[in-house]
């Protein structure tokens, strides 16, 4: 019986090894011949992506790396989440912020914020959330363009008390049948625009230091 | 505590692998015409998640990532797998005939249930989860799909008397019904704000 | 002579299935008055439509599957599904809508699995649910009680226009999953829609119910386990984890029983025979269960009223609650329980 | 004992379609088919591994020992799927995105690993490659057919995003088949895509019983078939 | 290069000792025999006709338990069918034969044309034919299980084969009518 | 008086109880018929034996068909006359299938055969009661006919503490019971007497259903200072079901699937208990009961007091029948009884009522709609089990859970189908399933036992086949040795003796050999019992096969060996001629055959040439058949003598072999299961008992 045990450990053990070695072989040569473009198409969509609040004209500095790590409870950060700082010439042009609105109907919806410089809006869009569809989900590009109406609005522009949805006697409309989920956006947006107001000088404060270091 | 009670939950009543996430439904579908075997293969399916998810994650944490070779998962934790399953279709067969009666030709194919290797993967993504963490998804995976294959099972029992229309008869008709089932667990839409 | 070969009994009782399904709908008489004093002729023209696609798509259906169309057509029980579909709408819902609602109720809720009496789900809700899903913006418009234009109404019905301003208006229950900073008493004093626990129209509608409710259980229609096993458990739930009146409320136990489809819900949904459990345990067990998960998905799930889903969600654990309770037979020790067939 | 090529094709394309009749690899047919696009990648994806596998497994089904067949196979799937994952990440970066856990999962398509069993462990390399194929092709068809079904409903559109399998020069394919629609929300959710897949298996037996019935009246009776009686007990002298 | 190595001894490592625990498991955990034939065997009538095209009902037990199709047993008809579904957990087919479920039958020899060559015994499967050489054969009724394969053989063609007759005791109730199929009464009587 | 508590029903309905139409006058005598139909099936059980034959003339009260079975009772003639025909007649059941019967022309004298009353029964033992009720077959009157005297006699274990006489008659129609309480109370009283002596109960309850003011008041007055119990039960249906009427008085259920003795019940209807009375004190047999003629169809519905075997349809004009109007015959009541399609079917001692209902009275009933599950039946079940369940798995022909539901506990009362609002014929559903799982049932257990007789049949055919492989070579040997040793012997008798007695040498080889493999395995066994190894088991598994092998070969042979048949003086010619035409006349019809599908020359001439041989060969038999008519007769005769007698042995020898068979696979069951070594050689040696006395037979 000992025997046959040991030897049928034997052959299956080196029958498994023999194909692992063969099919794991294929796979590590794929992936180290596949590597490099990967990373680029990975780095592009990410760009693309970036692109869509803040023109490729608007910077020259290499966005992707040019990045900073923040957890602002107003913000509604719960990890430490990447922030894109952009520069033209070394001089700060913009920031992209992602902040998260706890408040949404059904769950967190995540923002990415393109904040210029001067304080107005590049763009938003939402990366992430989980409203009802058909209801909350018109705060997505594809559903709808009203993500677009934060294009060129400021701290100041409308008021404070314009930075709330129609119902609530603000300027932003929201959908029919479907109040929380534009309130929730709006008011993050707003808390973005407000962390900028008082932070920027510490966010630009980076590219300071990253220049030096360069 | 409630961390785990979420997972919990989330996994099986929210956001159940079956139902709302598409994970094991060639089993969900084949095993389903009577609650008996049902039953077996839940039981089977639940125990080969719990052990596949801890085997992966060790795997995971302690070969893939310390060396860098992440792009191997699949490759090895659908190696993890077969091996469980494999070694279980043995042990099963040798010690209860019964047992492997009913759940022969199923247990090779809980190798090939995507919930397996799906939680592994789920869980190797969220690279935050603990140990403990990890077995615990997996587990409530097995229960939440036992729960809704046993549910179904029982209801298809039920519809397998009913004057179906023809062409609806058999699978048609379960995966109707596997949609309202889908549709009533839509009802816990929302349960978990994460 | 030829003399016919009938299987006893030979005696034969005198209740029908017609008489059934006439006395539901006769008993849902009182909730449609209410409703109709609320909101105008809404609800008689949902009645009205859904009864009518009812009837149309079980008509195809049968006369597809070569079945005798007028024989289960007379059985009555289109219609009650199509009544108690109607008042689950929203009143002046838009005749599309009541369509869809309908046509899958009929279709893919009863006739697929082989028509009266074999319908795992209950038909009714399941068109519910899937409009309710599929249409939200519309399902999401109840309209505010008395300020009920009704031309405009009908323009919206079958034209598809834009509602006016100020038609439409959360419910009670909306309102409370939706208010985050109020308290109750703020929340109640901020709208006189609120009526005293559970909202003004609501309250009545749901004591009109418990009324034509009452009617049923009066003529043996079905047996108290299933209703108030879900009442009991909905009061019981919404004592338990009662928060106060603060923001964060999930309402009040009286508001519970009062608010939202819980009367309808109770005496003519849960009761419906067909897609419950079987025995009378086991539909008091079916009734807790609906009355629990309606209370979470109140309490704490994504929709504002749970009856619909708490009804699927039950639905779909009847046949194995049919397993665990039947009921010990005469000269039998014990019941013969779980999921095994054999010795 | 050899199935003909055009055994193999009607096989996989109707009458033992993996989708419709086999009822395999129903996640990715149910978890991917919300829009024509995705559906379309999938199935292209799962198709590739398919074949290849197919005929890898024929190649070396003499090789392996009954104790470590499943790992083998499995491990040869495996090694597959995660080429074509790098494969697809590295050129349609998006795509890989949005079908996300899928393509992985393609691993433990049962379609797979069944025909693995049922068929390549058995036949020549250029059957289990046809085989594959013409499995592939017949799931692919009907991922495709629920995708398109469901985006419809869904939308009112038909192939949104195709650029995202075949470059720029499909950017503008989208066709919007309903002006002004509502959109039929049931259907890219999740009860959509099992009611859509029932629909479709009663619609594909709705048919055959219809050809069974219709060939049943026009053919001729057919002569009577040969007892196959066998002896059954031995000795008789 | 030396990444490809790695993930090559990596799993190596891992591939060998799991061929390991799977090369122990199937010496130590094998079966011997295929249960699963007995049960079907159980299953089928025991008739041993041989027209499901197999010598007798145990090898196509063992037929079907690797692959065959369970529609083939005339005698079983569709009730052994629908247990062997069951039991294998597959679809129901609609039985394959050419004359379809017959009736159960028993044999009879008209005894004054019998001649006694014996042929019919050494045919019936279950000894159901008593009788000498030279003599008259009688079958034992109880034991016949109409199987036919004792007519072809006798050379004087003097077994019949017929219908077991009813009795008041065997008498049943047909199933009624599925409710909601009309019959054609009830269609006048509903107008 | 005592009061007895009394406990409620579970379910039950309440249908219109249309009592007064037939309970308003007294019982009438129906007049005597011409024929009386009298079946030899009347009871649950075993059929009987006509003692007569068809000419012989028959007194009333003459027992003219018994049966040597204990649970059967016999049939005695209801009156006098000449027996005309045995065989296949109507019957009273629903399938309206002929069964056999005794059919008596009455001679209108009514000529009572010699009784035996026996006026003071307290003087006689139980055990003669028992045997008079037996003689005078009497079976129950009130539902299933179950003879009377097997549920009377003692068993060992069990002793009647309670007896029960059911008068509740909870039918709605039905009065036959009540009139009979009503007129005939006293006799009651002494019938429940008769079997209070018998069985020596604690207790005794009559039950009478509370809306027959009238029987209860004669009753309790017959009662006079016996301490039995009438009790007052509720009016509801079916209070009278012996189960449920067990519940109702004592608050007790019947296990399931045992009878209410175990529970020391013994319950028996009040018809039942005057034909006891009527058996002993006057000495009476079963011969007439009273039967309810009720319906609308009838002018003038009553109970009369009828022979057995008096045609149903002369009894119905008896009591008006306006044939027009009627359009149901029910035998039975409303609620339990069943219809009649022949009106010439005979009542027996079963019938207790005849309905002719009209079409308005009882209406066809509605097509079935489907079930929608409301669960009104459930409410009303008295075994209380889940109608609607069941009639969807008997939908579905699922048998096992149908059991799971506990079909057979169904008592078939039909109070489900009575309040279904879908008017789903319940009942029939749960008949149609209940026969069905009986007969796959039966087939379970005639497959099983046709595995074991092939099984065996292969195994001896494996060994002849060995046996003949060695005989073969013996042969070879032996004729090698013969050829040298010619020179020696010359004579060919001798070489044919030593050939005879070398098969006799055969066996006696075989049984040594057996019997050594037998000695060798036993002892190995008991080795076993005290050194239980792995090399021990293997070897023992060795010698239980050469064993069993050897003891096959020997049962083989034996088998094999010609059963001695009685030498008979047929005429061997004869018999040749007989054989050669008819296989002329087979290989004739073969080959018209062959020529019906082949139709060529050569075929045709070769028929023809076949047609000719035929005749001659039958030309050449009817010579002979006429030569020697007498030898054919005789052979004939002899024949026949000796048939009966091969039979039996026959007969036994095939006891034998399925015992053998049987044991064998006992042993192999045993084995198989891993049966301690006690059993297994308890086992074996009964295994060789079986084997040595079918050696014996052989
Ligand atoms: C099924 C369902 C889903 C809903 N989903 C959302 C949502 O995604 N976003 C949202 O803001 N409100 C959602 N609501 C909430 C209601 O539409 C709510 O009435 C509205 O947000 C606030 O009402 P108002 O617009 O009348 O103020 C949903 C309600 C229902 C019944
Ligand atoms: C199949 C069968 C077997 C019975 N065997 C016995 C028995 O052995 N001893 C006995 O005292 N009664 C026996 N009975 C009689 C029952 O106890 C019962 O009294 C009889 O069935 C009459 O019941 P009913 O008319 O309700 O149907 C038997 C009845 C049936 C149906
Ligand atoms: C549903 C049902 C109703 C019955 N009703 C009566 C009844 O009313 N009176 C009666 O004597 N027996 C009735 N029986 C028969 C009894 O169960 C029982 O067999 C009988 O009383 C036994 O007595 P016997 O052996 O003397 O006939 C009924 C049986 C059933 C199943
Ligand atoms: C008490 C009672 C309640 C019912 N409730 C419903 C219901 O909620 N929904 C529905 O579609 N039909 C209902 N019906 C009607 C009927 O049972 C239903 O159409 C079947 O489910 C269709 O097979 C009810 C019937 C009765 C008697
Ligand atoms: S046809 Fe059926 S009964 Fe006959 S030998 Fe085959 S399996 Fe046995
Ligand atoms: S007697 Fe004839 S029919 Fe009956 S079992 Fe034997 S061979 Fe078969
Ligand atoms: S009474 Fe009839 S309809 Fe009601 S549950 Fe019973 S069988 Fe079904
Ligand atoms: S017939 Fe059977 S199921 Fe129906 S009520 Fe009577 S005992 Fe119950
Ligand atoms: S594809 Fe088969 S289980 Fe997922």
């Amino acid at each position: 019986m000992l025997p046959e045990i040991s030897r049928s450990v034997i052959k299956n053990s080196l029958l498994l090894a023999l194909f692992a070695a063969v099919t794991v072989a294929v796979v590590a040569i794929t992936q180290q011949s596949t590597e490099s473009r990967i990373a680029t198409e990975e780095r592009a969509a990410q760009i693309r992506a970036l692109g869509e609040i803040l023109p490729a004209h608007s910077y020259d500095n290499a966005l992707l790396d040019s990045v900073i790590y923040l957890n602002e409870s107003l913000l509604g950060h719960r990890t430490d989440t990447p922030t894109y700082i952009a520069s033209v010439e070394g001089q700060p042009a913009a920031v992209i912020l992602q902040a998260n609105a706890a408040d949404g109907y059904s769950g967190t919806i995540s923002l990415l914020i393109g904040i210029m410089a001067d304080g107005t809006l590049s763009g938003v869009r939402v990366i992430h959330h989980k409203e009802t569809p058909g209801l909350g989900d018109r705060i997505e590009l594809a559903k709808s363009q009203w993500i677009k109406s934060f294009d060129g609005k400021s701290l100041n522009n409308p008021e404070e008390r314009g930075w709330a949805v129609k119902k609530d006697q603000g300027d932003f409309d929201q959908f029919a049948g479907a109040t929380i989920t534009p309130r929730a956006v709006v008011t993050a947006v707003h808390k973005a625009l407000q962390y900028f107001d008082q932070n920027h000088a510490q966010l630009f404060a980076h590219l300071k230091t990253t220049e030096v270091s360069q | 505590m409630s961390e785990l009670l979420l997972i919990l939950v989330s996994a099986i009543l929210v956001n159940n692998f079956v139902l709302v996430q598409f994970l094991g439904l060639c089993p969900f579908m084949g095993v389903s015409k009577k609650v008996e075997t049902a039953i077996g293969l839940s039981l089977a399916t639940t125990f080969v998640l719990t052990l596949a998810s801890i085997c992966s994650y060790l795997v995971q944490q302690y070969i893939l990532k310390p060396f860098d070779l992440e792009f191997l998962r699949t490759i090895s934790f659908i190696l993890v797998i077969a091996v469980v399953v494999q070694f279980t279709e043995m042990v099963v067969n040798k010690t209860s005939p019964m047992l492997y009666r009913v759940l022969g030709i199923f247990l090779p194919l809980i190798t090939t249930n995507c919930i397996v290797l799906g939680v592994a993967l789920l869980n190797a993504n969220r690279s935050e989860y603990t140990f403990i963490q990890a077995s615990v998804n997996g587990f409530a995976a097995g229960i939440g799909f036992s729960l809704v294959l046993v549910l179904f099972a029982a209801m298809r029992e039920r519809i397998a008397i009913a004057d179906v229309p023809k062409p609806f008869q058999g699978a048609a008709i379960g995966m109707l019904t596997a949609g309202l089932m889908s549709l009533a667990f839509m009802g816990f839409s929302g349960l978990i704000k994460l | 002579m030829t003399l016919p070969r009938i299987t006893s009994p030979h005696a034969k009782g005198a209740n029908r299935t017609q008489r059934v399904m006439l006395l539901v709908m006769a008993a849902a008489v009182p909730g449609i008055l209410v409703l109709s004093y609320f909101f105008g002729i809404g609800p008689l023209l949902n009645i009205t439509l859904a009864c009518s696609f009812a009837l149309l798509f079980e008509a195809a259906i049968l006369a597809l599957r070569q079945r005798p169309v007028a024989f289960f057509l007379k059985d009555g029980s289109v219609l009650v599904t199509g009544l108690l579909l109607a008042l689950a709408l929203p009143p002046y819902s838009p005749w599309w809508l009541i369509a869809v609602a309908s046509g899958f109720a009929v279709v893919f809720g009863k006739q697929l699995f082989g028509g009266l009496g074999q319908n795992p789900f209950n038909p009714a809700m399941l068109g519910y649910v899937v409009v309710l899903i599929s249409f939200p913006v519309e399902m999401t418009a109840w309209p505010a009680a008395h300020s009920i234009d009704v031309a405009a109404g009908l323009q919206y019905v079958f034209f598809g226009q834009a509602l006016p301003d100020g038609w439409s208006q959360a419910t009670v229950l909306d309102s409370l999953k939706t208010n985050s900073n109020l308290t109750l008493q703020e929340l109640w004093d901020s709208n006189p829609a609120f009526g005293l626990f559970a909202g003004y129209s609501s309250e009545w509608v749901n004591l009109s119910f418990l009324l034509g409710g009452l009617f049923l259980l009066r003529k043996k229609l079905f047996s108290w386990h299933a209703p108030v096993g879900m009442l009991a458990a909905l009061f019981i739930m919404s004592l338990v984890f009662w928060n106060g009146s603060g923001s964060d409320s999930h309402g009040s136990p009286l508001f519970h029983l009062l608010s939202g489809a819980t009367m309808l819900g109770a005496f003519f949904i849960v009761t419906d025979p067909v897609s419950s459990a079987t025995s009378v345990q086991g539909r008091l067990i079916f009734g807790v269960g609906v009355g629990i998960l309606v209370y979470i998905i109140r309490a704490w799930g994504g929709y504002p009223d749970g009856v619909a889903f708490a009804i699927l969600l039950m639905n779909l654990c009847a046949p194995t609650i049919d397993y665990f309770t039947r009921p010990r037979t005469y000269g039998h020790q014990t019941a013969k329980r779980g999921f095994k067939t054999g010795e | 004992m050899n199935p003909s090529f055009r055994d193999i094709t009607i096989n996989g394309l109707w009458k033992n379609n993996p989708g419709l009749v086999q009822l395999l690899g129903l996640c990715p047919l149910l978890g991917t088919s919300n829009s024509t696009v995705n559906a379309l990648g999938l199935g292209i994806a799962t198709a590739l591994v398919l074949i290849c596998s197919n005929a890898a497994v024929s190649l070396i089904r003499n090789a392996v020992t009954n104790a470590v067949r499943l790992p083998v196979f499995v491990m040869i799937i495996a090694a597959l799927t995660t080429c074509i994952e790098l494969l697809m990440q590295a050129f349609t970066y998006e795509l890989f995105q949005i079908l996300g856990i899928f393509i992985p999962l393609i691993t433990t398509n049962c379609v797979i690993l069944g025909r693995a069993e049922a068929f390549a462990a058995k036949n020549s390399i250029a059957r289990s490659s046809y085989d594959g194929l013409m499995m592939g092709l017949g799931f692919t068809l009907v991922l495709v057919a629920i995708g398109a079904t469901r985006e419809l409903l869904g939308t009112g559109m038909l192939f949104t995003n195709m650029h995202l399998l075949f470059g720029s020069i499909a950017e503008h394919w989208q066709v919007v088949v309903f002006e002004d629609y509502k959109g039929f929300l049931l259907a890219i959710l999740p009860p959509g895509a099992f009611l859509v897949l029932g629909l479709l298996i009663a619609l594909k037996n709705w048919i055959d019983q219809y050809y069974a019935e219709h060939i049943a009246s026009t053919a001729e009776v057919t002569a009577p078939a040969v007892s196959r009686r066998v002896r059954v007990t031995g000795v008789v002298d | 290069m030396s990444m490809v190595f790695i993930a090559v001894t990596a799993l190596v490592l891992l591939s060998l000792v799991f061929g390991a625990i799977l090369g122990f498991a199937a010496v130590r955990f094998r079966v011997e025999g295929n249960p699963i034939a007995e049960q079907i065997n159980a299953l089928l009538p025991q008739t041993q006709c041989g027209q499901c095209g197999y010598p007798g009902c145990k090898p196509y037990a063992e037929a079907i338990a690797s692959g065959e199709k369970i529609n083939k047993c005339p005698p079983g008809g569709e009730a052994t069918i629908q247990a062997l579904a069951e039991l294998l957990d597959v679809e129901p087919e609609p039985l394959d034969a050419v004359e379809g479920e017959k009736p159960q039958m028993v044999a009879f020899i008209r005894e004054a044309e019998c001649i006694g060559c014996t042929k019919c015994i050494q045919a019936c499967p279950v000894d159901a034919i008593l009788g000498a050489a030279k003599q008259m054969h009688t079958v034992i009724v109880s034991e016949c299980t109409g199987c036919d394969l004792c007519v072809e053989p006798c050379p004087v063609d003097c077994i019949d084969m017929i219908p077991v007759a009813g009795t008041l005791q065997s008498w049943k109730w047909e199933h009624p009518l599925p409710p909601g199929t009309l019959i054609a009464t009830d269609r006048e009587a509903l107008k | 008086m005592n009061i007895w508590p009394i406990h409620p029903l579970r379910g039950g309905v309440h249908p219109p109880e249309c009592k007064t139409l037939s309970n308003q006058q007294p019982i009438q005598t129906a007049p005597l018929a011409k024929q009386l139909i009298v079946p030899l099936l009347q009871h649950l059980g075993c059929s009987t034996q006509a003692l007569v034959s068809v000419g012989d003339d028959v007194l009333k009260g003459q027992l003219i068909a018994d049966s040597k079975h204990f649970i059967s009772a016999a049939v005695h003639a209801p009156s006098s006359g000449t027996v005309s025909f045995i065989g296949p007649q109507p019957y009273p059941h629903t399938s309206g299938q002929l069964l056999d019967a005794i059919v008596i022309d009455t001679d209108g004298l009514d000529r009572w055969c010699p009784l035996e009353p026996l006026a003071n029964f307290k003087e006689a033992t139980a055990a003669e009661l028992l045997e008079k009720i037996r003689q005078a077959g009497i079976s129950g009157l009130g539902g299933a006919g179950f003879p009377t005297v097997v549920k009377l006699s003692p068993k060992a274990d069990q002793s009647i503490k309670t007896l029960i006489i059911n008068g509740t008659e909870c039918e709605p129609y039905i009065t036959a019971d009540d009139v009979l309480m009503r007129e005939k109370a006293t006799q009651l009283m002494l019938g429940i007497d008769i079997l209070v002596h018998i069985l020596q109960p604690e207790n005794v309850l009559i039950a009478i259903e509370d809306n027959k003011p009238e029987a209860l008041a004669c009753v309790r007055s017959a009662l006079q200072q016996r301490n039995y119990y009438v009790v007052a039960v509720p009016t509801i249906y079916p209070s009278g079901g012996e189960r449920q009427l067990i519940q109702i008085l004592t608050g007790k259920e019947v296990p399931a699937a045992q009878l209410p003795a175990q529970l020391g019940i013994l319950c028996q209807n009040v018809g039942t208990v005057v034909a006891v009375h009527d058996a002993i004190i006057e000495g009476k047999p079963l011969i007439s009961r009273i039967t309810t003629l009720t319906g609308q169809a009838l002018r003038t519905p009553m109970n009369v007091e009828c022979l057995v075997g008096t045609p149903v349809l002369e009894l119905l004009e008896f009591a008006g029948l306006q044939q027009a109007k009627m359009s149901r015959l029910i035998a039975g009541g409303p609620m339990m009884g069943f219809t009649l399609n022949a009106l010439s079917a005979p009542i027996i001692k079963t019938s207790n009522c005849l309905l002719a209902a009209t079409a308005e009275e009882l209406p066809a009933p509605p097509p079935a709609m489907p079930c929608i599950r409301c669960g009104d039946c459930a409410e009303v079940c008295p075994a209380n089990l889940l109608p609607q369940q069941l009639h969807f798995y008997a939908l579905g022909d699922d048998h096992p859970q149908l059991q799971a539901h506990n079909l057979f506990d169904c008592i078939e009362c039909g109070a489900c189908a009575y309040v279904c609002p879908s008017s789903i014929p319940l009942v029939q559903y749960y008949r149609a399933a209940k026969a069905d799982i009986r007969e796959l049932e039966q087939k379970q257990v005639k497959s099983e036992h046709a595995k074991e007789r092939f099984e065996f049949r292969q195994e001896r055919l494996r060994l002849e086949e060995e046996r003949k492989e060695a005989e073969r070579q013996a042969r070879a040997e032996r004729l090698a040795k013969t050829k040298a040793d010619q020179a020696k012997k010359a004579a060919q008798a001798e070489a044919a003796g030593q050939q005879a007695s070398t098969a006799d040498d055969d066996v006696k080889r075989l049984k040594i050999a057996a019997s050594m493999a037998q000695v060798a395995l036993r002892k190995a066994e008991k080795q076993l019992e005290t050194h239980n190894t792995e090399e021990l088991k293997s070897q023992i598994e060795q010698l239980r096969i050469t064993a069993e092998q050897a003891k096959q070969a020997l049962a083989a042979i034996n088998a094999a060996a010609p059963t001695p048949a009685p030498s008979k003086p047929v005429d061997d010619d004869l018999k040749r001629l007989k054989i050669a035409a008819s296989m002329a006349q087979v290989t004739l019809r073969k080959a018209e055959k062959q020529l019906a599908t082949h139709n060529t020359e050569e075929l045709q001439t070769q028929v023809e040439q076949l047609r000719v041989n035929a005749e001659q060969a039958k030309h050449a038999l009817d010579a002979a058949t006429a030569a020697a008519p007498t030898a054919v007769e005789a052979a004939g005769v002899t024949e026949k003598a000796a048939k009966p007698e091969l039979s039996a042995a026959e007969q036994a020898l095939k006891k034998a072999k399925i015992e053998v068979a049987m044991k064998r696979a006992a042993l192999r069951k045993a084995e198989r299961a891993e049966a301690d070594a006690e059993s297994l050689a308890a086992l074996q040696t009964e295994l060789t008992q079986a084997e040595q006395s079918l050696a014996e037979l052989n």
